[in-house]
Formats: structure tokens, C-alpha cells, sequence
């Protein structure tokens, strides 16, 4: 099984985490017509690279911000939100 | 450089596992000020995440994460702190967990069955606990050293609390380990 | 007798001796056999059936891929014979067989292979009428083992465990791998299959004991180094992902976390492609050395060798050493490269044949091998001219080998092909993996152990233990594998595939039809997916689609190679197999109530309380009354539980939920009702404000989790100043409802409860039963109520309380089906029953929870969107007539015969003594106010469209009666 | 013994021809490029071929034909789902397949089991007796059972689960079936190979050209190709070939495994699933049971294996099975599945003129492989969709028109 390092608990079992899917900005409601923001709510672009997705260690309930690579099963670093290196 | 882990089930009687759930008071604690309320309160805290020291003889802190704390000791010892008032940035924890303690040279057997985590490199760094997953359930690990080998007090949903003492105790037998009543276990905790 | 006189180092302990029945006749054998080497002491060799042909086969690999020599063997289906140690009483009987091992009824097919070539069932019985038919006969003819319907389940003792080097391998360069790795400080577990280490160094010998000497003394360093552990009689099932290694023994699962992995797991012997290449006593020549080393087995007496590398003439001397008559050495190359093995053998006045090939192997009486057919070898050529029989009763293949690089191939090793070695080698190699030893393309011994230091070394340093020593290996000079070690025939039976029973026709038949690609070679073929998955069959199968389509063997590539490298027992995988469950600090009170239990997730809950000789609907409909008429209690500890506190905890709120929270009043509650983002409803509960900055709020049993963790993630994302606490776990809940529920409670606590006090939708904090309780006025079940939320180690007193004061009172426990049909009455949705994956707050007439004026909610812009398209369904209440036939729950709703809605919700109403219900329908319908509903047996009920609540729509239960 | 065994035994040569033309080069031009050789894109050329006389078609697959996850999944084939579209499109597959091998004179092992989905929880049962009425509705044989029918058709099971899911109904689908997959996408193949299209193994596609909004060329690792229409039939790669043409869909790729036993005498009939376990399972003809489970919970575009996999599809197995404990779990593996949020496909015209998709096909594409021929044939022949798939158009989800399909292929198979 895939090792992913929580920022706070360290080093751990793929399964100790939930995966809370991709980093996304949200755009302005009150702005964006209906189309911009349905293609917000559903659609994204799938293909495969590094991503900057949420992440949380269940046991602490620690969410975290993991890059990681979906074609190689990477994971190249995690950080706290908010504190990338 | 750390021990490897005896891969044969531990000799019996060498390993104990005890229900201190009523013998024991939880308080816990947490948000970005928490820590600075517990320090104005004159307790002593751990510096890092995920460590824990000795109140005194009988009681522990022990900080889960950057900003949340557990504090245990006996029934009535913590209810002064329990009913000091919350301040600004501090969210007080209702802790209704289990709580085992799990002793002898077969706990690390009984751990590697039920647990991922590689305990030899956890117990290098002194005062050193962790958040994991036990079986199935979240739980908060306590190693303790001690003379005799290592004892464990573990932490647990107190929902639960009755799954996680059965597994446990289910394997604890089949290594030859048996269940201790919390009295002649309490002793000199932490 | 084949039994040998003691051999050095033999595994076999002589003071044990034991018995068995096979094929219900009863042999002996010795603590330390395999069921293959016992048989084969006593002079069996025959030992199974082949899979398609059902033709007789023995001893081929002796290595844990005779797929053919399966036994049956109690409630294991699959039993290996080469593999499985010998056990007192043991009983067996080969798999597969019609009417015995003897008289296989089945050996018939074998007379009709001509007419069955490969994918031969492609190209026929498959007319619509008549497959069901052949499908009976092929179920009838497949499979190997059987099954024992009634084997208990086996629950093993899995584990983890962590090294810094994992060393799969414990022959000669896996043990000076180990040890150099240790040397340099790291803690290393050296793992291999067999009962014991040395691996080939204790049996390839070329009749030399210095060989066995020095393997010897390197299992003796291992074994005595601290910082060692050797696993033997284990094997490494798979690599996983991050130096994950599954390491599979007869009990359990040890599942090895490395930092740097070792891979020195040998090569495995490749078989010869001549006719009758499968008659019993024709196997290569490593099991043959194992037998006669491990085991003391003579394999034969009389046999003729056929060889293409330097191993097979060590072979050689070694069975001539021990008493095997060697009628002679066929070798496949043009002339030999004298090697000291091969002038040892001459001077024993052994015959030597180079440039010629065995042309066919013929049986004797009984099936075994009695002669092999030699003719002149021509690579290129057809099938050469038998010059000479020789009389034999065994025949030994060496000709080649395979690396055993399933694991590498695993880990994402890039394979190359080596001409000089006529054999993949690992090119490049994935971080943290190592290969040494004949799996990294070097096979003299000498350069295995150096091979072996080197790659030690490597790993340590990987490992963080030291620096890697620059040591170099010398190239071998003599190809250890014969590029072409076919020999066509006319005939046939030349097995390329002795699971499948495959012959050389078969790929070439294959590629006609167009499967000229290696993968589709195989999934056509079949070559390489019976049980022992390509060990002695992939790597001549890659030969021939090589010459066949005029590429090389590095051009054609070869398969992946997938877990398992040995099938693993469920058992061994399932181990114990958790089932995490919780309970409510009240579950023994509703055990000694009788509890009928139903699962919630992770929770049971009380499904209604069973009692003696009353019907479980009955007993529904008694709780229910009791609500309605005197007082019951539920535990509705599940709920989700969950505090808020800060400056920003309503301003949070009002993110999160849709309706408005900051103009709630200190100590009263609201309904509360989440959505996500695009609109659909996802869970709700009630919100109750403790102070200006805290709020506890409720959320559904099934939804509890998630909630928590996604407002957790939002409040980190919104940066806001609270906190949320989850006090799921912490707290035991129940609610108390009835008209008399006020007096109950008044007995217990010193709250006033007046509703001037305590009004409806209230929340406050007190004693009750002198524990530190919130209360809160809720009607969910729609009569006066209290839902009481106390610390979960108080619960249970809180019931029995509870219970005691409404002694008096009638008081009943009431379960999940009476507050569904309470909560029915009063028109209350449950989330998940009466909505589904895509229902929007729209559709089941939430609109007034929607506060679309607030600045943002989750779900608000996509419920502006929704707003403005026609709505597809709508929610309704609906009755029934009072007396005939009801509907179930999602029976649909049908208008002018095409689907116009579901049930979500019915039920018979005590108190409206009809059925009630819930459902979605086409808006239209809704309009008109009635439709109809087809239940499962097509009767069509009409129901009338009902305002809620249906029960008490004026909410004067939640009134002081005056 | 059947006439064409005789053949074989009789004839001197092998007597069966090559089934796949090689082609040394591309052409420049075709008519139609089909981006996939899976069983999707070679039935569409089948069709395309056979039914609209459009035969200057390549199929372009960048490994070897049905090596997706056409040769991945666990060949069952059902039609019980719960939305009309699904039902009314899933069931005119499940006829075509009943006729398929016949069509094809190739034998793809179509084996009418029956299909059992367990309830293990009384939501469960409610949804499957939704889609019991949904399917009988549209004339598909489904209906809830109770437990003892469970236990007639599988007598072995323990419908207490280990005392962990008491088993409390099913949904039984007699017209469940299983085939042998990868005869399926040789016999489209072959069918469309004698109808004159082209198809093109080890051949990559690297980039799709577009001109004013509409397809112009397609640039592939062995060359470029001019071509006014493409298809793009490559469950698992779909958003890699959506990028090149620049449209966003809400596709998530997640690896979904499975895993097969040794070859054990036949026990077991029907095909079984249980939802709460997440777990199915059946028996093929070669005797090895075909385990599956749920998808894997992230998304990754890889077919790794994973232990976790094996250990918790063992575990689960064994609470419904305990006797398959010594049972030897002999292989695993794993696809990557099109995951959408209304567990539907994705079906149609795009945004793009000419460029036509069949994607979207989560852990639900193989059954739906002859159906998907057929309409996107017609939806390319006509340039119109097929009225089958209106309801999976890529659209649906700008117009908030989902087609909740989640209830019946949450758990897939």
C-alpha cells in the first residue's frame, strides 16, 4: 500500500486517509453566469499529472494539501493548507 | 537503528491487556489558543505534536496534533480544570473514550496484528505518541516505557470501546496473554 | 526402492518415518518429504493428469510449478505434491481424474487432441440452442480441485512488519547480499521459499562437495548475525507499491515494509520442446538435483541427458555420482566448450553427443519414459532423423533458464534481452529495488557471490546505512540458455505449456490466425494463465513467437507479470477480518428489552422491541400508540453530534446549512438542511444555539462522519474564527415523546418545564436524573417531546432513569419503524428514504428552508439555476383508501402507462387508520390531486394527494392544553 | 462431435484464415478514425461498416485490440438498472448479445447464469425493489427475492454474512450473463477487418487537429491521418484524448481490480453481488472464480495492484463463502474505470463537429459493448444521436439534467 506523509502525523498507510479530491478555486457566484459555474460544480480537466489535492488523516481528522502525480502514483509532497513551501 | 520485531507470538503470560475506562478522567481540549490557556493554567505542555509527559505521578498530558490536548489521571483529578471556563480560541473536548492499557513482551506481536505502524521507529523519540488506526477504529497510542518492556495505553471512541476490547483481547489469548482487571494493573500510572 | 543411503545435508529425518494413502493405496516416506519425493521413493511416478489431454504426468520442476502433480488433500483443493511436506495419515488422490489416476476415463480427450487445437471451443458449439448443452459438458470437465462446501472458515494471524533490507532469496547470492547489507549496519530479512536456505548451492553441485561447503558456511554467518532475521518455508507473494512485500508462510501473512528491496530469486529451469517431452520421468534437471540432494531420491536409474549449458553437465556428474547409469549426454550445441563438468564426465567414459537433439522421448509399459530417440540438431530445421534409441527410464532437461523476475517486473524493472546470455536481464531498475544472482543475468557461482556483495551493499547504502562499494562482476563467457531448444514434430505432443497443454503446432496455428502479438498470444493461446502462470512456459513461448514473426525475443517483449507469484489461500489473505462496530451506551438495556436489531452503518439500532407472541408490525404499531397516547423513549445516540464555537460559528453555520442561524435566539433550535454544490440535498438536522458564539447541532446517523470532515476541511479553507468540536461518541442521546413525556421528565429534573419556561423548539441545559443534560423541545415524532443529550458514560443511567420515572406512566422503549411511521404521520422527510442521489430542496417542498437572500450558502447558485428550469418531480403526501391492498415503499407511480413517480415512504396510520404516505410524482400530477400506483403484482390502488402533516397539522400537541 | 472439430482433425494445414489484415501503413485520408481498439470502437466500425456501408474506417489502438479494459473487466452482462434510459439502452445490449456469437460464427461463451444483487440492509432491498418495478416496467425480467431464494440458487452461501450483513432479499436478474471478453472484441474485429476497416495496433494517438471548432487530422505515433470525424472510445484514457481537443468533462479515472482463483471444479451457478460487502463474484468456464470489488477510493490513472485489494475482497469473500478458505487466489489485476457523478455515460456530439464521444463508462462498459456500437454508428452515420443515448449526452450536466443511475451501479457489475 502507498505511504503518505501527514504533515502532522507523519508517514502512513494510504488507508488512515480520506481523499477530499482536487484543489479548486471557487469562482465569484454573485459574478459567474450559469454555465461558468456549472462547469465549475461538474466538470474539471481529468487528465493525468500532478495534482494539488485535499487530503485528510482520519485517525486526527488532519486535512492537508498532498501534490501528487495520478499517472505515477506519486505522491511528491504534502503540506498544511495554506503553508506551501 | 531499531529492533526487529520477533515474528513467533510471544511467550504466554507475558502480555496483559486492561480496561481502565472507569478508572480513569479524560478532559480534553483543543483550538489555536488552547495551548496558551493550558500554560496559564501552570500546566507544563509538550513542545512538538503528537508527544506527551507526566503531570505527576499519576497524571499525563498529551498533545494530539499541533493544537488539541488530552489530559488523563484518576476519577476527581481533573475536575478543576474541566470547569474552568473556556476563553477566546479554546474548545473544550468532551473525552468519553476507552481506555486499555496493554503490557508484556507479546504487546508488540498483538500490535503488528492490528496496527500499521512501525512502533520500533515510534518508541526511539522519547515521549513520542501517535494517532492511527487500530483495527479498523482511530485510536491514540501511548507508548510508555517502562522496565519489563514497553506498556501501551491506548484510546479509543468510546462507541467503540467494546469492539476494539474484544478484538484485542480475542488476539491477546490466542498469544497466550490474557485480560487483567484494572486494580492490580494501575499501579504507578503513567 | 529409490531411496538413497544417506545423503550429506539430506532434509529428510530417517527416525521419522511416515505413512499415507494415495490414489487409496498406502506408501511411506520420511518427516521432510514433499508428497512428490515420498511418491517418488517408492518407485510412483505418475503422479497426475494433464489439464486438457488428461495425460499421465510426474515430476517436472519440482520447484512449485508442476501444476500437474496436484493432489487433493482434505479440504485444500490444490494441494502442490513437489511442494507439500509429508504428513502422518495424510490421504490424497490426484485432482481432476474421471475413474482414478490409472484409469483416467478422460484420457480419451487425449486420443482427440488432433481435433481440439488451440481456441479450438472459439469455432464451435455456440449455435444459441444447442451451448447450453456443451456448457454443461466443459463445467463438467474444468476445474482441478474440489471444493468442500462445508470447510470451516480458517481466520489467520496476519501482521506487519519492517526491515531495512528485504532480501527475497536465500541462495548463494541472496545470502552474501544479506549479509553484506547487515555488514553495513542494516537490520535485513532474508526470506526464501524453500524449507531451508542454500538454495541452488546445496544441490548443484557438479558432484562437488566444496560447493555445498561453501553455501554452508554462508548459512551458518547469516544465521548467526544480529541483525539477520532468515524466514525459510516463505515467499514473497507480490511487490506492492513503496517496497511493500507480502511474505506468504503455511500460517499466516507477514506483510514486510523494506526500505530497499533485494531480488535474488533465481531463475527458473526451462524444459526442452521435443515429442513426449511430458512422459513421467522426463523433468529438468535442477529437480532432479533437488530430489536427489534434499531428499535422497534417486530420480531414475538409467538416464539419458539432454543439455545446452555447463549446468546440465554438473547435473550429470551429480546423478552419476550417486548411482544414476548416464546412457548418455545429448548436447544441443554444435561442440561443447569443454568445460571441467563435461571432462569429468568424459573421463567417467560418459558418451557425449553434441549437435544432436532428442527427436522424441517414447513410454514404456505404465507411461513412463522408456527410451529418447536422438537425432542430429539443426536449428533451422524440421524434425531431424532419428539416428539412435536409447534405452532409458528418465530424461533430464537442461537447456535454459528463466529470471524469476515477477517481482521485479512488479515494481516497474525495464527489462532488456542479452544476446550473449540468450535471456532478459533487469535494465533499469526502479528506486530501492535491487537484483543479484542468476535474476540479474549472472549464473557462475563465484560471480553470484560477488554479484551478490555488490548489490548488499547498494541496498544498505539506500537504506541509509553506509556507502556502496564499487564492485565489479565478471561478464559470464558461456551462455547458460539455448536461444532455440525446439524440436518440431509431425506428431505433435511437444509441450510448450504443461499447464495448458500447449504444443509447439498450437503457436504456430495461433499466429496464423493472427494473435501475433505476445499478449494476444496469450490470451488466445492460454499460454501462461494456468496455475503456475508462465514459470516453464512463457519464456519458450516468447522464442517461438520470436522466430515465428522474425523479430527477436527483446522486439516481442514479454507479458506482465501480476501477484500472485504463488496462489495464496483467502484464508492467508483475509486474516482475521475486522468488523468495526459501535454501540450506544444503551445497548444492553435494549438487549434485555428485546431489541430486534437492524444495522446503521457501523451502529445497530433497535428495530422495534419483539414481544411474546405479537406480531413484529403489531408490536410497531403498540409503540407507536404509546408515543401518541402515553409516553416512549428512543435512543437516538447515533445522530451525528456536533458543537461549534467562536465569533464566527453562526456566520459558519449559515455557509454551511441553508437556512439563517444569526437571528437565532440564545437557547432555541432550528431545523437545519445541507446541500452541495450542485443543489442536492445531502443530509440535515437541527441546530441549537448555546450562547451567542455556540452552537451544538445534529446531523444524520449515516452522514455523521462525512459532515464532520467536510466542515472541517471548509472551516480551514474559509480561515474563519471557530472551531468545531465532534462529540459523535461522547454523547448518548434520546428522545422522549408523548403527551405525558412532560410529566416523566418532571419527576427527574428541577428544569421548569412549563411552556413558558421551556417552549417548543427550546433548548436549555440542566440535571436531569442529576446528570448534566441539554434538552431540547423537538417534534419530529409530532407529539410533546424532549430529545435529552447527556455524556455517553452517563447514557445508561439516563435510560434507567427515565425508564423508572415513566414506570408509572406506561412508558415503552420505542425502535426505528415506529418513529418512521410517527414521523410519517407529521410529514417528516428522512434523508436518503425520501430523497435520493439527485433530489434538490425544490423538489420536496423545502423552499421555505432556502434563505436565497443570504450572501452564500453551498449549493445557493446552483439552486438559483434550478430554480428557473420546470421541475421534474415533486414530493406529496398521499392516503389510501381505508380498506384494500396497499403499495410498498418505491413502487412507481404510472400515468397513462408510463412511470410518473415512486413511493418513497408508506405506512398504516393508527391514527388516521388508513395508509399514509410519501411520493414523488410528475408536478402535474400533484396538481390534480390524485394518481395511481402499481404494486409488484400490477394492481393499480388510486391515492389521493394529501396536505401535511396528516397527523396533527395545527401542531396543537406542542401547545400547553389550558 | 461438432463438423468444424472434424475439420481440424482432418485437414493436413491449420484450416482457419488470419482474423486480423496488418496494414504496413496508414492511409492518408479515412472517412472515419476511431480512437480505441476495445470492444467499444470495433463494434462501432462493425456497425458503421456493416450497417451504413462506411468502410474507410481506422480503428487505431496504441497496444493490441481488447487490451483495455475490454480484456479487464468481469464480463457481466445485466440490464436491471434504474433510470428508464438505462434500462431501455442496457436491455437492447443484453439482446444483441444473446445473438452475438451466432452473427459472429465465434463461440464467446455467452452464459445465461442469472444474477443475484444482495440486500443486506432494508434501503437496499427498498432501492432494488425500485428498480425491480423500474426494469419489469420496461418488460426486464427482475424481481425482489427473499433470503431462501438466495439459498436455493447458491446453497452454499452463509446469508448471515459471518453475522456481520444478514443477507434480507436480492434482486434476482435471470437474464444475467457472463462472456468471454476478449473473444468479444476479436469477433467485432474480425467482423469489421472483412468489411474493409483498418486496424491499426501499437499505433498511438498523439494529438487531434481541429479548425474552426470542427476535426481536421489526427496525428498518431506512426504518422498523420486527415479525417473530418473521429470517435473517441477509450474508457480509462478518455480526459488524455479530451485534452486535445480542449473539452472539460466531470470523467474521474479511478483504477477499479478484480481478481481470479485457482481452477476449482465448478460449484457455483449464478453470478452474485453484494453491495454492502462490496464484493461479486462467479465462476468461469475454466472453473476459477472471477472476484471483484469497489473502486479504488482515489483517483489514479494506473492499473497497479494493490494488497489492501486482495486482502479485503478475500476477507469479504469469506463471510459470505467461509469454505474458500483454503482457496487460492492465483492472479490479480486492475482497469481504469471513467467515473461520472451520475454513474451513467457519456455518450454523443460534442462541442467539437466531428468529434463523437463514448465514454463515461465507469465499471458498466463491457456489457454495454454491442449497444454502443449500434448507436454511435448511427450517431456518426447521421451525425445525430441515437435516441437511445439522449439521455447521456455530455450536456446533461451544464443543464443540471443528471441521469441518476448511481443506485443500480454503485457497486457496478
Amino acid at each position: 500500500m502507498k505511504i503518505m506523509t501527514c504533515p502532522i502525523n507523519g508517514p502512513r498507510l494510504i488507508s488512515e486517509f480520506a481523499y477530499g479530491g482536487e484543489l479548486r478555486a471557487m469562482p465569484d457566484p454573485a459574478a459567474c453566469g450559469d454555465d461558468a459555474w456549472s462547469d465549475y460544480v461538474f466538470h474539471r480537466n481529468s487528465a493525468p499529472g500532478v495534482k494539488r489535492e485535499w487530503w485528510c488523516h482520519t485517525p486526527s481528522n488532519t486535512w492537508f494539501i498532498a501534490e501528487r502525480d495520478t499517472e505515477q502514483d506519486r505522491i511528491l509532497r504534502t503540506y498544511l493548507y495554506g503553508e506551501q513551501p | 537503528m531499531s529492533v526487529p520485531l520477533p515474528h513467533s507470538p510471544a511467550p504466554a503470560a507475558t502480555l496483559s491487556l486492561t480496561d481502565l475506562t472507569v478508572v480513569r478522567q479524560l478532559v480534553g481540549v483543543k483550538g489555536p489558543k488552547a495551548a496558551q490557556w493550558l500554560a496559564n493554567l501552570g500546566l507544563p505542555l509538550p513542545e512538538t505534536a503528537n508527544h506527551w509527559l507526566a503531570l505527576d505521578d499519576d497524571r499525563l498530558i498529551a498533545r494530539l496534533g499541533l493544537s488539541e490536548f488530552l489530559l488523563d489521571g484518576p476519577p476527581g483529578s481533573l475536575d478543576t480544570l474541566a470547569a474552568t471556563p473556556r476563553t477566546h480560541g479554546v474548545y473544550p473536548v468532551l473525552r468519553q473514550d476507552a481506555a486499555f492499557l496493554l503490557c508484556g513482551a507479546g504487546a508488540p506481536e498483538l500490535l503488528a496484528q492490528v496496527c500499521s505502524l512501525d512502533f520500533a521507529t515510534l518508541e526511539v523519540t522519547p515521549g513520542a505518541l501517535a494517532l492511527t488506526s487500530m483495527a479498523g477504529v482511530g485510536v491514540t497510542l501511548l507508548p510508555q516505557p517502562g522496565d519489563g518492556g514497553s506498556r501501551y495505553r491506548l484510546w479509543c471512541d468510546g462507541s467503540y470501546g467494546l469492539y476494539l476490547w474484544e478484538t484485542l483481547r480475542e488476539i491477546a489469548e490466542a498469544l497466550g496473554g490474557d485480560a487483567v482487571d484494572a486494580q492490580t494493573c494501575t499501579e504507578s500510572l503513567p | 526402492m529409490r531411496r538413497l543411503p544417506p545423503v550429506p545435508g539430506e532434509w529428510i529425518d530417517r527416525d521419522r518415518p511416515l505413512t499415507f494413502r494415495f490414489e487409496g493405496r498406502s506408501f511411506r516416506g520420511f518427516a521432510g518429504d514433499t508428497l512428490t519425493s515420498a511418491l517418488l521413493a517408492e518407485g510412483e511416478s505418475m503422479l497426475g493428469r494433464s489439464f486438457k489431454y488428461h495425460r499421465p504426468r510426474g515430476v517436472l520442476s519440482f520447484a512449485n510449478h508442476d501444476v500437474n502433480a496436484v493432489v487433493q488433500l482434505g479440504d485444500q483443493p490444490n494441494a502442490r505434491a513437489d511442494v507439500t511436506p509429508l504428513d502422518e495419515g495424510m490421504t490424497l488422490t490426484a485432482v481432476n481424474t474421471f475413474g482414478g489416476l490409472r484409469k483416467d476415463r478422460a484420457s480419451l480427450l487425449g486420443a482427440m487432441a488432433r481435433f481440439l487445437p488451440v481456441g479450438f471451443y472459439y469455432k464451435a458449439f455456440h449455435t444459441k440452442a444447442l451451448f447450453p448443452l456443451w456448457e454443461r459438458v466443459f463445467r463438467a470437465l474444468t476445474g482441478l480441485g474440489k471444493v468442500d462446501l462445508d470447510a470451516p472458515r480458517w481466520r489467520t494471524p496476519k501482521r506487519y512488519g519492517f526491515c531495512d533490507v528485504l532480501v527475497i532469496g536465500a541462495g548463494p547470492s541472496g545470502l552474501a547480499a544479506a549479509l553484506a547489507a547487515a555488514e553495513q549496519g542494516a537490520r535485513v530479512t532474508l526470506v526464501d521459499e524453500n524449507a531451508r536456505p542454500g538454495g541452488s548451492g546445496g544441490y548443484a553441485l557438479g558432484a562437488d562437495p566444496g560447493r555445498a561447503r561453501q553455501t554452508a558456511e554462508l548459512v551458518d554467518a547469516a544465521r548467526a548475525h544480529p541483525r539477520i532475521e532468515l524466514i525459510t518455508g516463505a515467499y514473497a507473494a507480490g511487490y506492492y507499491a513503496d517496497h511493500w512485500v507480502p511474505l506468504v508462510t503455511p500460517e499466516r501473512m507477514i506483510k514486510m515494509r523494506a526500505r530497499a528491496v533485494i531480488v535474488a530469486s533465481g531463475a527458473y529451469e526451462q524444459p526442452a520442446v521435443f515429442r513426449n517431452n511430458d512422459l513421467p520421468g522426463v523433468m529438468l534437471a535442477s529437480a532432479a538435483q533437488r530430489l536427489l540432494y534434499r531428499h535422497a531420491v534417486q530420480p531414475m536409474h538409467r538416464a539419458v541427458v539432454l543439455v545446452a549449458n555447463a549446468d546440465g553437465y554438473r547435473a550429470a556428474l551429480d546423478l552419476a555420482a550417486h548411482g544414476v547409469k548416464i546412457a548418455a549426454v545429448i548436447d544441443l550445441r554444435p561442440q561443447s566448450c569443454l568445460t571441467d563438468a563435461e571432462l569429468a564426465l568424459t573421463k567417467r567414459g560418459i558418451r557425449i553427443l553434441p549437435g544432436s537433439c532428442i527427436v522424441e522421448a517414447r513410454p514404456g509399459d505404465g507411461g513412463r519414459v522408456a527410451s529418447a530417440c536422438v537425432g542430429p540438431f539443426e536449428e533451422r530445421g524440421n524434425t531431424p532423423t532419428i539416428t539412435e534409441t536409447i534405452d532409458c527410464d528418465g530424461i533430464l532437461m537442461s537447456v535454459g533458464w528463466a529470471p524469476t523476475a515477477n517481482l521485479l517486473y512488479q515494481a516497474g524493472t525495464r527489462m532488456r534481452y542479452e544476446p550473449s546470455l540468450a535471456q532478459f536481464v533487469p535494465d533499469v531498475l526502479p528506486e530501492g529495488v535491487f537484483a543479484c544472482g542468476r535474476v540479474n543475468g549472472t549464473y557462475t557461482l563465484d560471480a553470484r557471490l560477488l554479484d551478490g556483495r555488490r548489490a548488499g551493499s547498494a541496498a544498505a547504502a539506500h537504506a541509509g546505512f553506509g556507502e556502496p562499494k564499487t564492485i565489479t562482476v565478471p561478464p559470464e563467457t558461456d551462455a547458460p540458455n539455448h536461444p532455440w531448444p525446439m524440436i518440431p514434430h509431425p506428431k505433435g505432443k511437444n509441450f510448450v505449456d504443461f499447464d495448458e497443454d500447449l504444443q509447439f503446432k498450437d503457436f504456430e496455428n495461433a499466429v496464423q490466425e493472427g494473435f501475433d502479438n505476445i499478449e494476444l498470444l496469450k490470451r488466445f493461446s492460454t499460454v501462461g494463465m494456468g496455475p503456475s502462470q508462465g514459470k516453464h512456459s512463457n519464456m519458450n513461448a516468447l522464442r517461438i513467437l520470436a522466430r515465428l514473426t522474425g523479430r527477436t525475443p527483446g522486439q516481442v517483449g514479454s507479458t506482465t507479470a501480476r501477484p500472485m507469484f504463488h496462489p495464496v489461500p483467502m484464508a492467508i489473505l483475509g486474516g482475521r477480518g475486522f468488523h468495526p462496530e459501535r454501540r450506544t451506551p444503551m445497548h444492553d438495556q435494549h438487549e434485555a428489552l428485546g431489541a430486534v436489531w437492524m444495522p446503521a452503518g457501523d451502529w445497530r439500532r433497535p428495530e422495534y422491541y419483539a414481544r411474546p407472541d405479537v406480531a413484529r408490525d403489531e408490536c410497531i404499531r403498540e409503540e407507536a400508540r404509546s408515543v401518541r397516547e402515553g409516553v416512549g423513549l428512543i435512543d437516538v445516540g447515533t445522530l451525528g453530534k456536533l458543537e461549534i464555537i467562536g465569533p464566527d460559528a453562526a456566520a459558519f453555520l449559515e455557509r454551511v446549512y441553508t437556512s439563517r442561524y444569526s437571528n437565532m435566539k440564545v437557547g432555541m433550535t432550528r431545523y437545519a438542511l445541507m446541500c452541495d454544490e450542485s443543489g442536492v440535498v445531502i443530509d440535515d438536522g437541527v441546530v441549537a444555539r448555546l450562547a451567542e458564539d455556540h452552537f451544538y447541532f445534529t446531523t444524520t446517523t449515516s452522514g455523521a462522519t462525512a459532515v464532520y470532515r467536510e466542515l472541517s476541511r471548509l472551516n480551514l479553507e474559509w480561515r474563519m474564527d471557530c472551531g468545531i468540536v465532534n462529540h459523535t461518541g461522547a454523547h448518548a442521546a434520546v428522545n422522549l415523546a408523548g403527551p405525558r413525556a412532560r410529566e416523566v421528565l418532571a419527576a427527574i429534573t428541577a428544569l421548569d418545564l412549563s411552556a413558558a419556561a421551556f417552549p417548543y423548539l427550546a433548548v436549555r441545559e440542566g440535571k436531569v436524573a442529576g446528570i448534566p443534560a441539554r434538552l431540547m423541545r423537538v417534534g419530529f415524532v409530532g407529539e410533546w417531546g424532549y430529545e435529552i443529550h447527556v455524556p455517553a458514560r452517563s447514557g445508561a443511567a439516563l435510560w434507567e432513569a427515565l425508564m423508572k420515572a415513566g414506570a408509572a406512566h406506561g412508558i415503552r422503549p420505542f425502535g426505528v419503524e415506529a418513529q418512521r411511521l410517527l414521523r410519517l404521520e407529521k410529514g417528516h422527510i428522512i434523508i436518503g428514504q425520501d430523497t435520493d442521489g439527485l433530489t434538490t430542496p425544490l423538489e420536496i417542498g423545502m423552499d421555505w428552508a432556502l434563505k436565497m437572500d443570504k450572501p452564500f450558502f453551498v449549493g445557493q447558485r446552483s439552486m438559483e439555476i434550478l430554480a428557473r428550469k420546470p421541475r421534474k418531480q415533486t414530493l406529496v403526501g398521499f392516503t389510501l383508501p381505508e380498506h384494500g391492498l396497499a403499495p410498498k415503499e418505491c413502487h412507481l407511480v404510472i400515468e397513462r402507462n408510463e412511470i410518473a413517480g415512486r413511493v418513497t415512504s408508506i405506512a398504516w396510520s393508527p391514527a388516521l387508520q388508513r395508509h399514509i404516505g410519501l411520493a414523488f410524482v410528475d408536478p402535474d400530477l400533484a396538481a390534480r390531486g390524485h394518481f395511481r400506483i402499481r404494486t409488484e403484482h400490477g394492481a393499480m390502488i388510486e391515492a389521493t394527494v394529501s396536505p401535511t402533516p396528516f397527523y396533527d397539522p395545527d401542531n396543537l400537541k406542542q401547545k400547553e392544553v389550558s | 462431435m461438432p463438423w468444424r472439430l472434424l475439420r481440424f482433425g482432418l485437414s493436413k494445414k491449420h484450416p482457419e484464415p488470419r482474423m486480423f489484415t496488418p496494414h504496413a501503413e496508414l492511409k492518408k485520408h479515412y472517412d472515419v478514425v476511431i480512437i480505441g481498439g476495445g470492444g467499444h470502437g470495433l463494434a462501432a466500425a462493425y456497425y458503421l461498416a456493416r450497417d451504413y456501408g462506411i468502410t474507410n474506417i481506422a480503428v487505431l489502438e496504441k497496444g493490441y485490440i481488447g487490451g483495455g479494459n475490454t480484456g479487464r473487466n468481469t464480463t457481466i452482462i445485466r440490464s436491471n438498472y434504474l433510470t428508464p434510459e438505462g434500462v431501455r439502452f442496457y436491455d437492447t445490449s443484453l439482446k444483441l448479445w444473446q445473438d452475438l456469437a451466432q452473427d459472429f460464427d465465434l463461440n464467446l461463451f455467452y452464459a445465461n447464469r442469472g444474477h443475484f444483487t444482495l440486500a443486506h440492509t432494508d434501503s437496499a432491498l427498498r432501492t432494488m425493489r425500485w428498480r425491480a418495478e423500474v426494469n419489469k416496467h420496461y418488460g426486464v425480467d427482475s424481481e425482489v427475492v427473499g433470503p431462501e431464494d438466495v439459498k436455493r440458487a447458491a446453497p452454499m452461501i452463509d446469508l448471515s454474512c459471518g453475522g456481520h450483513a444478514p443477507i434480507l432479499g436480492a434482486l434476482y436478474h435471470s437474464p444475467g450473463s457472463v462472456a468471454r471478453h476478449d473473444a468479444v472484441a476479436w469477433g467485432y474485429g474480425r467482423g469489421a477487418d472483412q468489411r474493409g476497416v483498418e486496424i491499426h495496433q501499437q499505433t498511438e494517438v498523439l494529438g487531434i487537429e481541429t479548425e474552426g471548432g470542427r476535426v481536421r487530422a489526427v496525428n498518431t505515433s506512426r504518422g498523420r491521418i486527415e479525417t473530418g470525424k473521429v470517435l473517441c472510445a477509450v474508457a480509462g484514457f478518455t480526459p488524455r484524448v479530451l485534452d486535445m481537443v480542449g473539452i472539460r468533462s466531470p470523467i474521474h479515472v479511478h483504477p477499479l481490480q478484480a481478481m481470479v482463483s485457482e481452477p476449482v471444479k465448478p460449484w457455483l451457478d449464478p453470478i452474485l453481488v453484494s453491495g454492502s460487502l462490496h464484493t461479486y463474484i462467479s465462476q468461469s468456464a475454466r472453473g476459477e472464480l472471477v472476484m471483484g470489488a469497489a473502486l479504488d477510493p482515489y483517483e489514479l490513472h494506473s492499473t497497479r495492484s494493490t494488497l489492501d485489494f486482495a486482502e479485503g475482497l478475500s476477507s469479504h469473500m469469506l463471510d459470505m463463502f467461509p469454505f474458500l478458505s483454503r482457496v487460492k487466489v492465483m492472479r490479480q489485476w486492475a482497469g481504469m474505470a471513467d467515473m461520472t457523478p451520475d454513474f451513467a455515460p457519456i455518450m454523443g456530439l460534442t462541442a467539437v463537429e466531428g468529434f463523437y464521444l463514448d465514454a463515461g463508462w465507469g465499471t458498466w462498459g463491457f456489457k454495454a459493448t454491442p449497444v454502443c456500437g449500434k448507436t454511435m454508428a448511427y450517431t456518426i452515420a447521421n451525425d445525430r444521436p441515437h435516441e437511445l443515448i439522449g439521455g447521456f449526452s455530455l450536456d446533461r450536466f451544464r443543464d443540471y439534467a443528471l441521469t441518476g443511475e448511481k443506485g443500480a451501479a454503485s457497486v457496478g457489475h
